[in-house]
């Protein structure tokens, strides 16, 4: 009975006769099975797959070592290279996630193109999961099978590029600026560019942080100034990006500057133009619990330091309507006709942190969120809490400017909820409730504050001690369980919940009542993601190239993630990851060279119809149609959709063919396995 | 005398990321589940191809099962979405040829499944041994307007 | 004598379209014959099959023949030929690849004449006639050319549009022959040559032909409709898209498409949508998929006996 | 006994066979047509797409693709409950008489023509369509010219000259651009001259010729049955719409009926030594392989339409019809070699129609398709070139045929076909030399027809009763099935 | 146990609180109720609520711990107390809910001796159950 | 001879009686000579966990007061509840102003000084006698015995005055030792006994009686010791009805026992021993 698989040909169909790719000269393949010590020759007879996988067609060499990924193991395969000049090597041994690298450099070493070297796991798929004589047959099949790929494997060289020596950073939140920071202060140019008309981000809006308690912009606007003074920092606020197109190093962007119709080098702040104005709308900033006018200045620490008029709230930009601001600006820099500015540069990496928004409260309707103004959320409280605030610091609630003698903190407000909102926990809330209710002690001492909790997640240097603290100290009332109900009585809130420690159904009559709602990702951020081309997970957080050995990269090379667009982060991990992006980007930056996995998809010319359809396929926008289709071979990633896609089979990937395929899928089902018996 | 047990014929494209990985848990936590599969590795399981599947049926395989990441944890963004749909519609013709869909087995396994990939792997070994072995596509007239005959194991 | 190199046209299960489009080359056709003698055609020219028999070994330069292979007697024909032939073309889609009567594989020969004459039908020879006279038994199977004999050229198509017979003509007559095996199509896909125009590749809907009159200018599976163009080759010039109407395949598959109802399946499943993709969606994704309703009759007219059914090895 | 075995029978479409028994004595015991195919297409069709079943019916012959495109797009508009618009309609008859007259065109010089018009004592190897040509040279080559030009017609309107794919439930595929007319216009012109033509040398070179005169004349070669056809409200034949006429051996109007109706009337037998069925009109019902009023053996074709037409319906055609019917002085003419005149004064009408449906000002109208209802079960009858079509399907909610029934032109004429054979070999039998040239006159008989018998195996009215005969080696009948 | 309660700022700086706190020298509000305390009671099973729940109710200002019969079911062992994470000695907090109790007049059921006991148990119960 | 006074308490007077006479033997031996303090009363039995309890001290401080009065330094008691009564007194005085009060409700005595130190038998054998010398002074050794050592709560508990790790005692095991026996550390050793409520909820007693026995016998144990008289009033007479018949002695009694004291007629277990 004979080893060798059907012909070559893929369907030799009607056409038969018909062949094309067959190599001429034959192939000479070296097989090295290992005994991993007892890990693989306990259940795997290795004698038996070194006899069997020698005989089989194309392996002139075969031989077996106690551990193959040892110096001696290893001199063993480059010996043999030479002596019995192979054109491809099969090490049947453990997953090749473990050792690939290993062999493929020792093939190197001796000569042989690294992309020859192909590894069989016959350990964590075979021998560590099977038992009885099926396990040495079936590990004979996994080699043979490997024996075939490797057949038809060519030599690649990985695909040199050079790049762009700057960085884009989407965001201007405390992530964002310590990205620009570190890259830049590493050397390297950075456009830093920001959504609303300031950086500084949410952490702008905080009063204290946990578990320090220091004043949040008194730590953050140091680092704003600095971002904004920086030599090699473009700062680019009231921006988006528009277009990104390219590849790792060489990616090219595109950036909309909105008119801001006011010119920043001559506006002297003297804010008359916001007095003039007839518009009131509310304060962004101030999650709407003050108002601005159409021109406008976010906060007073703002960076960069001008006024923006805001074209839709404004009359119409049109002076024959209004033009109150333009008339009391002794400085002239009002300027109705300002122009959108479009900005292109290549930049080499890309970091994204776009930051978070808090899930829409009016989704809580049970909370009462919207019909009942002394129902907030957390950053509504922050407001509240600031010195800079509306309130100027004094809790005092929106309804009627009392100060609430009684607060109620609903935490996981939207959160840890699969059934109809996030199923995911927000993982600040814990702790930023816990310091909204001892700030409000603070504030309010004969206050009573009460906390509704599921779980208390405090895990973080100082975090537990912390809330020991608002507990213990604060004799803040904890109270295990959801609250189901918020509706208002006359002028108090009343709160139905449950204390799951004692079984007590519980009704506070409250004043006031703040929800720690879910973080979502700020809006837009798929929007963004697509346009980067890097994926969302299904709560829309941007998603990183693996979650434990990868988690500051996307799926598309260059590009980083950093705060909590990535997911919910408090202020010390987005600025962790902020950094740790940063080095992440100077480490392209400052790469000479760039290189890129040569197994990547490759179109056959002769082939290609031009039908396009690949083209969708493609996550990373890697393929132009055309008459033919073109990869951009540093855009694929090797997925090979686009592979299995093409109707005509123009698209192949190289060293993973068809071809090759389907040769391991008969060696991998052939009969005349002779093993005896096991 | 007993009959020797059906041993069905398996090959499994994993994709890299998550299935492959996962299968590779499964060895390191030494799970033991049925040899009768042999993996084929693809970086993911939107480069298998209904090809693939029907080469495996034509080279003797009972089965074919593919392996890739869950909804919305693709390595690759959405390949296997694109397995997805593919297999939904390779389904339908198998039927209509006269192979029963349920040999073509599409599981979403992650990195840190191996548990499930071993169940997996016992289960569809079960489910194969109780169609019993395959027969060819060619074989048997398959009839679109015939209800399929039954090849229940008996 | 040298004579003028004789030739022979013949045709199986077919439905004739192939001796007709042959005769469709106009004036052409006129100086093809003009320089072969024909030795056997039916359809055109009175040589009998005893004639046939009395041919000596190779001395037909080619043998084109059409039709599927469905009978017993197709089978002795297609022998016969094949001897006394140097060179047998399949000729149209019926010979290469099974052509539309191959879709009978999807019921049995049983099944078809219990459906056709009734329960206990049985051939016989007629009144007076002799066992032999009998009409001969069906295959169990219709079969493409090449499962009986060596099939040394393919002009496809159903039936093989005039420029392409004028291709294997002017290798014929040339004497500039391709290796064996050569299709006389394009390797490429038929969108190659379609005018219309490509642009989102995105099917969020399949729609039949009779539902929609399509855009003139756009691309026909970018307007939901099921055309095989993607995966069959050139060579007809787009006929059927120009006519806004999809390709049904006839020309058969790319040299690598491999089954072309697979690569289909592949290409059609991975354009699908029904909104962003993810989970939400797979609902959404599977209505549209599985309103491609009679997959195998749509994506295996002409090729079934070639894909689906078991082939002999060869 | 002797066997004689005419195999295949050449120049027509589709496989046939001719078996002769002859007695120890030389005398004819026995003719039969066999036809040895079966493909099974009422069997596959189902399950398929009802928007398909133009393009894959059209399969059973290449020879009239056309017909079974369109009657196959007729029972689905009638299964659609589709009223097809006007554009619709006018794209469907320009394109259907171009193919009547194309396919005339050929059977004329290519197939039936070297009997017709090659003297018959021409040896075999001339008789053929090169051998016409080399007899007629200019004419020759005009027809090979004219007919590519009505092919080109064919090619614009049903996208492709050979296996069209334009006609849908409802309508057609695409509107027609003012180009299209233009060039279409061009060629209807040439077909008109060419029929023109063609009448003026059957007048010349045919009809006077002895040879065809004695054919026309033969009497084994006249066959006095039943005839069905299409008939315009004006009773002039019509290809692809009107109702289905039908007149006894003298000319008495049996029915005048829809489709779907006049399907009632006709059942069929089957024999087992062919795969080909015989239909029969109930009325009188089948007395065996005869002619005559009181069997129900009819005939279809261009004899039939104009045997149970009274006028034609364009100029040209009508003065020609006109001295067809003066040659035989009375109507219906049984004629078997008849059937070639009649097919020729059908040529004339079929390109004068083509060429004033060119000028139809709604040819490029856009409005090129019904609204279609809830798919059901729909009868389309066409007249193909060979005779009356019937396609009848069924379809299910999906729009999937459930049902396919199909009667093709020689299937209807089988049994006329078969008599014709008989007859032709009884004059021939009765000659000593039985040489190859005499064997040639029985496929004349056959020939004269026109027959396809690619698509003569295809028909399967499932309600029709059905008679099988099963006979043993000694000719004696075993066994009869009937459904 | 289960009843509803109206929770106040009033209500929880009721003198209840105030004095069981007092009484026992532990701030009820460093418990966070992790359980350690009941699961390691040797009289768990005889209690009509556990000892952190008694703890729970003192934290929530709930006067039904006065009415609970866990308290004088407590023996004093003081196995929680030298257990609890948080230093808070729940036994002084049942010794302050005995006490409050029997100040208020509240005792537990009258003993009927079912034998005669010993001086240090007759010692031990009359300190324990009398104010 | 080192002198030391002794406060006995109610329960050896009592039921502990054999307690008392098998201690005072071997101390004897050991080379103490044991002073009875004058006019002693009782300790309280048990002490009380609420801030307002300077009334529970003053029983246990009058106590001390007499051994200031003998001119000792120290006082040693073997009952365990003693022991927790009066070293929680001493140690609450420790502080000024408590010390005071106390004073002056006590005004018909002589002032407390403080500064007494009070011992326990155990802690007295572990850090004065040692283990060494006190293995080297047995006369009859408890020759391989399965003893289970049962502590309760007092002795253990609060943790400021526990006589051992109160997680993970070993004195009473190491005691048992020296006497050359096999100590048995089974679960319950230091798990409540239910102390006074014997007194009216006998059956939570009973409930955990039955436990603590079964989970001795279950670690293979002979014989349970314990130093608490109320300890061994309730595994001895508060036994469920099916119960393992295990023989429950005050230390007191086996370390006389091996001090060569005369042989108490219960103490069947140790009748095979020597």
């Amino acid at each position: 009975m004979s080893h060798e698989p059907p012909p070559a040909n893929r369907n030799p169909g009607p056409e038969a006769g018909h062949r094309s790719g067959v190599t001429g000269r034959g192939p000479r393949i070296g097989v090295f099975v290992c005994h991993c010590g007892k890990n693989i020759a306990a259940t795997v007879n290795v004698e038996q797959v070194v006899e069997a996988i020698s005989h089989y067609p194309g392996v002139v060499y075969a031989a077996r070592h106690e551990y193959m990924c040892s110096d001696p193991g290893q001199d063993l395969i480059k010996k043999a290279i030479g002596e019995h000049r192979l054109t491809g090597v099969v090490v049947a041994a453990c997953s090749p996630s473990m050792h690939e690298t290993t062999f493929r450099r020792a093939a190197e070493e001796a000569g042989l193109n690294p992309y020859l070297l192909e590894i069989a796991n016959i350990r964590e798929g075979c021998s560590w999961v099977h038992e009885g004589p099926e396990t040495t047959d079936k590990a004979i099949r996994i080699a043979r099978a490997m024996v075939e790929k490797v057949k038809g494997n060519h030599p690649l060289s990985p695909i040199e590029v050079g790049h762009a020596a700057k960085c884009l950073v989407i965001g201007g939140g405390i992530s964002g600026i310590q990205a620009a920071l570190d890259i830049a202060d590493a050397g390297f140019e950075v456009l830093l560019v920001e959504r609303t008309p300031s950086i500084g981000g949410r952490m702008a809006q905080l009063s204290e942080t946990f578990p320090t308690l220091d004043c949040s912009q008194c730590i953050l606007t140091p680092k704003m100034v600095e971002a904004s003074r920086h030599p090699r920092i473009r700062l680019l606020t009231y921006s988006e990006v528009a277009e990104v197109t390219g590849y790792l190093g060489n990616y090219h962007v595109v950036i909309r500057k909105k008119p801001t119709y006011v010119d920043p080098d001559k506006c002297n702040l003297c804010g008359d133009c916001a007095t003039a104005c007839p518009i009131r709308v509310p304060s962004e900033f101030d999650r709407g619990l003050s108002e601005r006018a159409a021109i406008y200045v976010p906060f007073p620490q703002a960076v960069p330091s001008s006024y923006t008029l805001d074209e839709a709230s404004c009359l119409g930009l049109n002076p024959l309507r209004c033009s109150e601001c333009a008339k009391v600006c002794t400085a002239g820099a009002i300027d109705y006709d300002m122009p959108e500015e479009r900005i292109e540069e290549d930049v080499g990496a890309i970091v994204v942190a776009t930051g978070y928004d808090l899930y829409e409260k009016e989704r809580m309707a049970e909370y009462g969120y919207g019909t009942v103004p002394d129902v907030i959320d957390g950053l509504e409280f922050e407001r509240i809490l600031s010195a800079g605030g509306p309130t100027k610091g004094e809790v005092r609630r929106p309804s009627d400017g009392k100060v609430p003698k009684e607060v109620v903190f609903i935490q996981c407000s939207g959160s840890r909820d699969p059934e109809l909102h996030k199923s995911y926990c927000s993982k600040i809330c814990c702790m930023y409730t816990a310091k909204h209710a001892l700030l409000y002690r603070h504030n309010v001492h004969d206050g009573k504050a009460y906390v509704f909790y599921i779980d208390i997640r405090a895990g973080g240097k100082d975090y537990e001690e912390f809330v020991v603290r608002a507990m213990e100290d604060e004799r803040i009332l904890y109270l295990r369980g959801k609250v189901a109900k918020v509706f208002r009585d006359g002028d108090k809130v009343v709160v139905w919940g449950v204390d799951t420690l004692t079984g007590k159904r519980v009704e506070v009559a409250a004043d006031l009542v703040v929800l720690a709602q879910a973080m979502v990702p700020s809006a837009g951020t798929g929007e963004l993601a697509r346009k980067l081309r890097i994926a969302c997970g299904g709560e829309g957080f941007l998603k990183e190239a693996h979650p434990k050995l990868r988690p500051l990269e996307a799926l598309t090379a260059g590009i980083f993630l950093a705060g909590a667009a990535h997911g919910p982060k408090d202020i010390p991990e987005a600025v962790a990851q902020g950094s740790g992006a940063a080095a992440k980007a100077i480490a392209i930056l400052s790469a000479p060279v760039l290189t890129h996995s040569p197994e990547v998809a490759e179109v056959n010319e002769d082939l290609c119809s031009g039908c396009a359809i690949c083209v969708p396929q493609c996550p990373y926008g890697a393929i132009t149609p055309g008459d033919v289709a073109h990869v951009n071979e540093l855009l694929c990633e090797g997925c090979g959709t686009c592979v299995a896609a093409c109707p005509s089979g123009a698209m192949t990937m190289r060293n993973h063919t068809d071809l090759q395929v389907e040769r391991m899928i008969r060696a991998a089902l052939a009969e005349a396995v002779e093993v005896a018996g096991g | 005398m007993a009959e020797a047990q059906f041993e069905p014929r398996i090959v499994a494209f994993l994709c890299r990321w998550c299935a492959g990985a996962g299968a590779d848990l499964a060895g390191t936590s030494r799970l033991r589940y049925p040899p009768n599969a042999v993996a084929i590795r693809v970086n993911c399981s939107g480069r298998v191809e209904p090809q693939w599947v029907m080469e495996a049926f034509r080279s003797g395989a009972d089965g074919v099962f593919i392996g890739g990441c869950h909804p919305g944890d693709c390595h690759y963004v959405s390949g296997n979405y694109k397995a997805r749909r593919r297999v939904h519609l390779l389904k339908r013709m198998l039927s209509e040829l006269g192979i029963e869909p349920e040999r073509v087995r599409l599981e979403w396994v992650s990195a840190t499944e191996g548990a499930k990939f071993a169940r997996l792997m016992h289960e569809f070994v079960e489910e194969l041994r109780a169609l019993g072995p395959r027969t060819d596509p060619g074989e048997a007239a398959p009839s679109a307007a015939l209800p399929a005959p039954s090849r229940r194991k008996g | 004598m040298v004579g003028k190199p004789k030739i022979a046209v013949y045709w199986t299960g077919g439905c004739g379209g192939c001796d007709v489009s042959f005769l469709e080359l106009g004036a052409p056709l006129l100086d093809v014959l003009a320089k072969v003698e024909i030795a056997f055609w039916p359809a055109l020219v009175d040589a009998k099959r005893a004639d046939v028999e009395a041919f000596a070994p190779r001395s037909l330069a080619a043998t084109l023949i059409n039709g599927t292979l469905r009978t017993e007697e197709n089978v002795e024909m297609v022998h016969l030929l094949r001897e006394k032939s140097q060179l047998v073309v399949a000729f149209g889609a019926c010979a290469h690849l099974g052509g539309v009567p191959g879709l009978a594989n999807l019921v049995s020969r049983e099944e078809t004449l219990r459906r056709v004459y009734g329960d206990g039908f049985a051939i016989a020879p007629p009144p007076g006639g002799e066992a032999d006279d009998a009409p001969p038994n069906l295959l169990p199977q219709a079969q493409p050319l090449s499962t009986e004999v060596t099939v040394d050229y393919v002009v496809p198509g159903c039936p093989p549009p005039p420029a392409l017979i004028g291709l294997l003509f002017d290798a014929l007559l040339s004497g500039d022959l391709p290796p064996a095996g050569h299709v006389f199509a394009h390797d490429k896909a038929l969108c190659e040559e379609c005018p219309r125009t490509r642009e989102d590749r995105v099917l969020t809907k399949i729609v039949r032909p009779h539902e929609l009159v399509p855009d003139p200018e756009a691309c026909l599976l970018d307007q939901g409709m099921i055309c095989l163009g993607p995966v069959t080759r050139g060579g007809c010039g787009a006929a059927c898209p120009k006519a806004g109407m999809p390709c049904t395949g006839c020309l058969g598959p790319t040299p690598h498409a491999g089954d072309p109802g697979l690569a289909m399946i592949s290409a059609l499943a991975s354009l699908v949508r029904a909104g962003d993709e993810g989970e939400a969606s797979f609902a959404g994704e599977d209505a549209v998929l599985d309103s491609l309703v009679d997959p195998v009759g749509t994506l295996y007219k002409y090729s079934l006996p070639s894909y689906v059914a078991k082939r002999r090895s060869g | 006994m002797k066997k004689l075995t005419i195999d295949p029978i050449t120049r027509l479409e589709g496989h046939g066979k001719i078996l002769l028994y002859l007695d120890e004595a030389g005398g004819l015991k026995g003719a039969v047509l066999q036809v040895p195919e079966l493909r099974g297409f009422e069997v596959f069709c189902r399950g398929r797409r009802g928007e398909e079943m133009p393009q894959i019916t059209e399969r059973i012959c290449g020879v009239c693709p056309e017909a079974h495109h369109l009657a196959s797009a007729r029972a689905l508009d009638a299964a659609y409950h589709a009223t097809v618009p006007a554009p619709a309609w006018i794209q469907r008859e320009l394109f259907y008489n171009t193919y009547i007259f194309a396919d005339h065109l050929l059977h004329l010089v290519f197939l039936g023509g070297p009997d017709l018009l090659l003297p018959a004592d021409t040896p075999r190897e001339s008789r053929n369509v090169l051998g016409v040509i080399a007899a007629f040279p200019e004419l020759g080559r005009e027809v090979v010219t004219v007919r590519a030009r009505a092919q080109r017609i064919l090619e614009i309107i049903g996208g492709r000259a050979i296996h069209p794919v334009f006609a849908l439930p409802g309508g057609v595929a695409r509107p027609l651009t003012a180009d299209d007319r233009n060039e279409i216009r061009s060629h209807t012109a040439a077909m008109v001259a060419l029929a023109q033509t063609f009448v003026t040398f059957f007048h010349e070179e045919v009809l006077p010729d002895p040879g065809y005169q004695s054919l026309l004349a033969l009497p084994q070669a006249h066959l006095p049955t039943h005839y069905l056809g299409l008939v315009d409200p004006n009773l002039a034949p019509n290809f692809c719409r009107g109702e289905l006429r039908a007149v006894s051996p003298d000319g008495t109007e049996l029915f005048r009926l829809d489709g779907a109706a006049a399907l009632q009337k006709i059942a069929e037998r089957s024999e087992p030594w062919t795969y080909v069925k015989f239909p029969y009109l109930k009325e009188p019902g089948w007395t065996g392989f005869e002619a005559g009023a009181g069997s129900g053996i009819y005939r279809v074709g261009p004899l039939a339409r104009l045997n149970v037409a009274e006028r034609m319906a364009t100029p040209l055609a009508q003065e020609e019809y006109e001295r067809f019917l003066d040659f035989f002085g009375a109507k219906p003419v049984h004629a078997t070699f008849a059937y070639h005149w009649a097919r020729l004064v059908e040529m004339v009408q079929a390109a004068e129609a083509a060429a004033a449906l060119a000028e139809e000002k709604g040819l490029t109208g856009t409005e090129i398709r019904g609204k279609l209802g809830e798919p059901g079960a729909g009868v389309g009858v066409v007249e193909a070139a060979r005779g009356t079509l019937v396609h009848r399907y069924a379809l299910d909610e999906q729009g999937l045929i459930t049902e396919v029934d199909l009667i093709v032109a020689t299937t209807h004429n089988a049994a006329g076909i078969g008599l014709s054979i008989k007859g032709m070999a009884e004059d021939v039998v009765r000659k000593n030399d039985l040489d190859e040239a005499l064997l040639n006159r029985i496929e004349m008989a056959f020939r004269a027809y026109d027959p396809c018998l690619a698509c003569a195996t295809h028909f399967l009215p499932g309600e029709m009763p059905l008679a099988i005969e099963i006979y043993n080696a000694e000719g004696r009948l075993e066994r009869r099935i009937s459904r | 146990m289960a009843s509803e309660l109206n929770l106040s700022r009033d209500h929880l700086e009721a003198p209840f609180s105030r004095r069981v706190e007092e009484l026992s020298g532990e701030n009820p509000y460093a418990c966070y109720q992790c359980g350690k305390c009941s699961a390691g009671c040797p009289f768990a099973d005889h209690m009509d609520a556990l000892p952190n729940q008694v703890l729970r109710l003192v934290q929530l200002g709930d006067e039904a711990a006065l009415r609970l019969s866990a308290p004088w079911v407590c023996a004093s062992c003081l196995a929680c107390a030298v257990r609890c994470p948080k230093g808070v000695d729940i036994a002084k907090t049942m010794e302050a809910l005995r006490l409050l109790s029997l100040r208020r007049g509240i005792t537990p059921a009258p003993v009927v001796p079912d034998r005669p006991y010993p001086q240090i148990a007759l010692v031990g119960a009359y300190r324990k159950l009398t104010p | 001879m080192k002198k030391l006074a002794y406060f006995p308490g109610c329960a050896m007077k009592d039921q502990a009686r054999p307690d008392e006479a098998g201690t005072l033997h071997a101390l004897a031996a050991l080379g103490y000579e044991v002073a009875e303090i004058p006019r002693w009363n009782c300790c309280g039995t048990v002490h009380s966990l609420a801030k307002d309890d300077l009334m529970r001290h003053v029983g246990p401080v009058r106590n001390l007061i007499r051994v200031q009065g003998m001119g000792e330094k120290r006082v040693l008691t073997l009952c365990a509840m003693c022991y927790g009564t009066l070293k929680r007194s001493a140690q609450f005085v420790r502080e000024e102003e408590r010390l005071a009060r106390i004073n002056a409700f006590l005004d018909t005595e002589e002032d407390f000084r403080g500064g007494i130190e009070v011992v326990h038998l155990l802690t007295l054998l572990r850090d004065e006698v040692g283990y060494e010398k006190l293995a080297s002074r047995v006369k009859r050794t408890l020759n391989g015995l399965k003893v289970a050592t049962y502590y309760g709560c007092v002795l253990l508990r609060p943790r400021e005055f526990a006589v051992d790790d109160p997680d993970r005692p070993e004195v009473m095991e190491r005691v048992v030792e020296a006497l050359g026996g096999a100590p048995v550390p089974f679960p319950e050793r230091m798990e409540c006994c239910g102390a006074y409520l014997t007194v009216g909820r006998s059956d939570i007693v009973t409930d955990r009686v039955g436990r603590i026995l079964r989970s001795a016998r279950g670690s293979g144990a002979d014989l349970v010791v314990t130093t608490c008289p109320l300890c061994q009033f309730n595994l001895a007479e508060r036994r469920p009805p099916v119960a393992p018949t295990l023989p429950v002695l005050y230390l007191g009694q086996v370390l006389g026992w091996a001090f060569g004291a005369d042989e108490p007629a219960n103490l069947f277990p140790l009748g095979g021993a020597r």
